[in-house]
């Protein structure tokens, strides 16, 4: 292991390294993740409060990892999540107003209200899909990779998904196939160390994923996923090299999700107990938090900026909400439409 | 007292896990209170984490490996806390399973018992909501059990365990709150059950499995009240398929219908009524046999469109009066 | 000059891949001169290796690669050289492919083609023979297509290759060296086939596709020498399932017969005869429909008990002469 | 990589090292290497004549594998193999009549003639079961031993399988849960570098497949596959840690089949040339000419005793073969027979 160990919640608690960051660059981090965590703390309010009749699963606390991600990437690259993918679709810079639409099963939604909250579909921002079936889009994405190289384009594409994926065969298959392929493609495992209620030690000989990617030679990153500009840097590296053909590599973000494996309660994880005292010792490598420390040591009078920023993301994401909520639903005859094209 | 239907599971587990120490269990979510309803609570605590046994996400692997086990005599259950999950073990299910007694002259005894859960509504959508029971009913080799009583619950779970075939024992969350006295265990053969008629009529032979078992029985009432005298056939044992008592039933009622919560294109209400007009009489028939099924579509998310995908009640009653006017 | 079916399918391919840049083909034994029949010969060498794709063993995430690959706007083909191992892959199928455009509201197409071989006799056995049409033909949202004459060999596969939903084309290696004279390629529009007749007849409707249609062909001239005119329809298309025209036939005829290659329970032939029976007038039928399909087993390997498992002319016609009779 | 390369088939043709070995050992081990390859080569004459009316995969030159690995096992063991498996049963001291009855179809053989060739079963020698579906029984395998673990008996499993198998993600599935369950069993992986036509090289990024093991900490060894006595030592050693529940192992053994993928023919291989230079290469590391080559250098008479020894084992196959001509076929009621039981 190259680092202090990332799994455990006592480490990684100062803020990040910031140095030869661009300003603005780190301020559209912060904007993009904290308007993601919003979004969610909202969804989890509205989810207990009965708006949300369909599981969510939400994804705060893992903010800094699509938000680093994404500016590496472009509308043309295909982008395929799973059942938490919120935030992936978010970073992209996709419509708010769409995801709560979907989330609500509104027509306006993303997938039309047809896919709710873990069915997640944005083709002009490059989102190609997430299903909560684990690991079922990792192929997909594979061949999407495939796709790009046979047409010689300059598109990548970018998987994402968790350490308990991970355990389905069909990744390391994946995997194979996208080496001997040469494919165009970057892994990005969200190591969070559980899979519902079960933590990584229950299912895994070691808490560290990377060694699956090892077995395939797709060279592999592990790091901080709630440090942004380290994920940030790595990506950005990684997927210089992917497009200029150099074939798929993996990236492995050791970070934790705040809620539950589902809906909005945070201690309790699908009758799991996590100790609040783990809880608290993540909520100190909260990634936002993270971030606004290094911002401030930088500059403390940006701290009036951020609040202006706070302010408008809070209105923004209400009025995003409330304007979801007035939409309509899918017409009945939707249900025998779409099943063929 | 009356106990409810996942209550009758789990007294089914422990009833096996008590009694028969060749008995294990193994699956996703076995050590979470919440992963498959009230049906397994505290059974890790009670038996042990090497008896219950929680795994990786990997039902494949985990598939293959209960069925290895029962190679060598033991009785494992592998739990699929929702059916949509079988479909990364198909090959485990199908290619091995289903074929091993056959395929070494009857010498290998593949007596596993794989349960998949049917978890539906809720807005989970598509992957989350599937009935396949019909894919394994079409496999030679499989025995295929979909209880919808209380009692089935739990005692076609022990016969599942206890038989020496691979097993697909299919239990509905939608069925888990129902509830009904609970009588003493009886070891059922399982080779030996099929079909049962749940209420005695004569207008009209009403076929179902599982939780259309138990909307056929809400309806009962209801229909009687507007003079139509139902005779409710439960399938219980979806395959190998026995059709005798229900040909017995349509010669005696001249209708049929046949009511299941999977898709209609080569599925379980397709076999009912191509055995039984295969075997019945010509003109015994008063009027023409029908299927109500899911429509031809994946499961949908939004809460208006799962109103419409899902059978109401009140539709199967207008259904039933259709059908004998 | 005419043409086999294996030739025809090759034929296919390369329209396909001559004509269509986003054509690619992906799949076990696309680099052996054998592995496919004469189906793929040489594609590799013409239209180079990126683009005729050899693989790992690993049918899971190939298919899934595929369908992957079909949401990006290509049109590529998996070949599965047995359809027994499209059970690793059933999660791609099923929960993947089925499903994407329904669970995106329209938007996603996975219009990806999914070739599976029956391959079957020859004492392979039980994991190596299978026809597993039925499984597919029940999931709404794929299409099931199963070609018999020469012509269909070729024109449907190009047509499943250009529809843009996700389709399963299966052909049968008993149905390679079958020939026939080869017309100009029709580029069909998929979702407007559907059953066709192939013969017309008056005293029997016998309903097949794959195989078993071209048994039905074989043995037509022999029965109509025993005074029985045939109607054969081929389904050619089994999902989505349109009984219009077998329905119109059984009006004239009176009688239904159905051959399936596969398994009866829930299969294909159960199916057509519940399909049927919904809707057919009430004292139509001469005599009762009757399913004519594999014994419920796995297939056996000896060879004494391959030529009991599987259908012989012979007994096809004494099963049509029994029926008319 | 701790040896030179194994799958360069110029090197190790030099007769192995058997210092410190029983020669009665030795002897056995040549018997039974030499059993198996005089039934396999008759199967190739038979099913190239016409007599075999199924497929035969043929695991001449591959016999020092299963004939090291076997005295360590015990008829209590859980035996699984795959489409290539004459070895592997035959090596168990099961009976060769049964199996060529088995191949022809007859009543009288291992799977009652249910299975042929790639459908082998013999309970009695803790063979339970072979199958031609790619890592079928793998998962099985570590079932049983699961099975042995809970019953807390000192039975194992072990499951053989081939450098294609691996592709399937069911085996690392099979690796972590047998890994994270303890699970008494011996993964061996037979490489001989191809699967059906396809080079290794064409199918995953290294030639060796162990990395999977080390992907799930199983440990895992390399070896030249051709070597009776190194095959034998290794998997000793690693039966001895997994009977004393040390958790499963795997070994790779680097090897080659003489005959093509399936039948009878050497050079062809499901269509792809295997270049003649090659396969001499391979045939001058043959384990049964390098096995006799060392009983030689240890002492010159063996030889009389070598050729009485082939004498006797060329009747008995010859023998075997035609008692199995003349047994019956299954009767037809098999045919529904035995779908359940
Ligand atoms: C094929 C399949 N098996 C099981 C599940 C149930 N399931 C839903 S989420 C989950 C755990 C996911 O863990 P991980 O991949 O680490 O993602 P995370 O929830 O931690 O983001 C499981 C097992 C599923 N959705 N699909
Ligand atoms: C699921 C599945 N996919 C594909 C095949 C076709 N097939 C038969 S043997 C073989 C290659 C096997 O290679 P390996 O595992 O290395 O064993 P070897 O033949 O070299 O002994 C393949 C791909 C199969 N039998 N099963
Ligand atoms: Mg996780
Ligand atoms: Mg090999």
């Amino acid at each position: 292991m190259e680092k202090p160990d990332l799994t455990n919640p006592k480490n990684f608690h100062s803020p990040i390294n910031v140095s030869g960051m661009d300003l603005d660059l780190l301020i559209k981090f912060y904007e993009s993740m904290s308007m993601i965590r919003k979004a969610e703390d909202l969804l989890a309010v509205k989810r207990r409060d009965g708006f949300i009749g369909g599981p969510v699963h939400l994804g705060a606390g893992q903010e800094a990892i699509p938000v680093g991600v994404s500016p590496s990437l472009n509308s043309s690259d295909f982008v395929f999540g799973a059942h938490r993918s919120h935030g992936h679709l978010l970073a992209l810079g996709s419509s708010l107003h769409k995801l709560f639409a979907e989330v609500l099963g509104k027509e306006t939604g993303h997938s039309k209200g047809m896919g709710g909250s873990m069915h997640l579909w944005d083709e002009p921002s490059g989102f190609y899909g997430s299903v909560p079936i684990m690991a079922g889009t990792v192929p997909l994405a594979v061949g999407a990779a495939i796709s790009a190289k046979l047409r010689k384009s300059s598109s990548i594409a970018v998987a994402y998904l968790g350490d308990g994926a991970v355990e389905e065969g069909i990744v390391i298959e994946s995997m194979n196939l996208a080496k001997i392929q040469k494919a165009p493609i970057l892994f990005i495992v969200e190591n969070n160390l559980f899979a519902s209620h079960m933590h990584i030690s229950l299912r895994q000989p070691s808490s560290y994923i990377s060694r699956f990617a090892d077995a395939s030679l797709v060279p592999s990153h592990i790091l901080d996923g709630n440090d942004v500009v380290e994920v940030f840097k790595t990506a950005r590296n990684s997927i210089n090299d992917i497009r200029s053909g150099q074939g798929p590599q993996l990236i492995e973000c050791l970070t934790y999700r705040f809620y539950g494996h589902v809906d909005w309660r945070e201690d309790v994880d699908v009758g799991v107990n996590r100790s609040m005292e783990d809880i608290n010792d993540w909520r100190s490598r909260d990634p936002i938090k993270r971030l606004t420390e290094s911002l401030l040591e930088i500059n403390e009078t940006i701290e009036d900026k951020l609040n202006d920023l706070n302010d408008e993301l809070n209105l923004n994401v209400q009025s995003a909400w409330e304007l979801a909520l007035e939409d309509p639903f899918p017409a009945k005859d939707k249900l025998l439409e779409g099943v063929y094209a | 007292m009356k106990t409810d239907f996942g209550t009758a599971i789990l007294s089914g587990f422990d009833y096996l896990l008590e009694n028969y120490p060749e008995v294990f269990v193994i699956g996703q979510g076995l050590w979470s209170p919440w992963y498959v309803g009230t049906t397994m609570t505290d059974l890790d605590k009670k038996f042990g984490k090497e008896r219950v046994i929680d795994t990786p996400v990997s039902e494949s692997a985990c598939t293959g490996a209960a069925i290895g086990a029962s190679l060598t005599g033991m009785r494992p259950i592998i739990v699929h806390p929702r059916m949509d999950f079988m479909l990364y073990a198909m090959d485990a299910i199908v290619n091995q399973a289903a074929k091993w007694s056959h395929m070494f002259g009857g010498q290998a005894h593949p007596g596993v018992t794989i349960r998949g859960i049917i978890n539906r509504g809720g807005e989970q959508g598509a992957q989350h909501s599937q009935a396949l029971h019909a894919l394994f009913a079409h496999i030679p080799g499989l025995r295929v059990v979909m209880p919808s009583t209380v009692t089935d619950a739990r005692d076609l779970l022990i016969a599942s365990v206890l038989s020496p075939d691979p097993v697909i024992y299919i239990d509905d969350r939608w069925l888990y709150s129902q509830t009904d006295e609970l009588e003493e265990i009886v070891e059922l053969d399982l080779s030996k059950e099929g079909p049962e008629c749940l209420m005695e009529g004569n207008d009209l032979t009403l076929v179902a499995s599982g939780f259309s078992s138990m909307q056929a029985r809400e309806v009962c009432d209801l229909v009687a009240n507007k003079g139509i005298s139902l005779e409710i056939i439960d399938l219980r044992i979806l395959n190998p398929f026995d059709a005798s008592k229900i040909l017995e039933s349509v010669r005696k009622t001249g209708r049929l219908l046949v009511v299941d919560g999977g898709w209609k294109a080569c599925g379980m209400a397709s076999e009912v009524i191509s055995s039984v007009t295969e075997e019945l009489e010509l003109g015994a028939l008063k009027s023409k046999p029908l299927r109500i099924t899911l429509p031809s579509a994946p499961a949908p998310t939004s809460a208006t469109l799962e109103r419409e995908y899902y059978l109401s009640n009140d539709r199967l009653i207008d259904c039933i009066i259709n059908l004998v006017r």
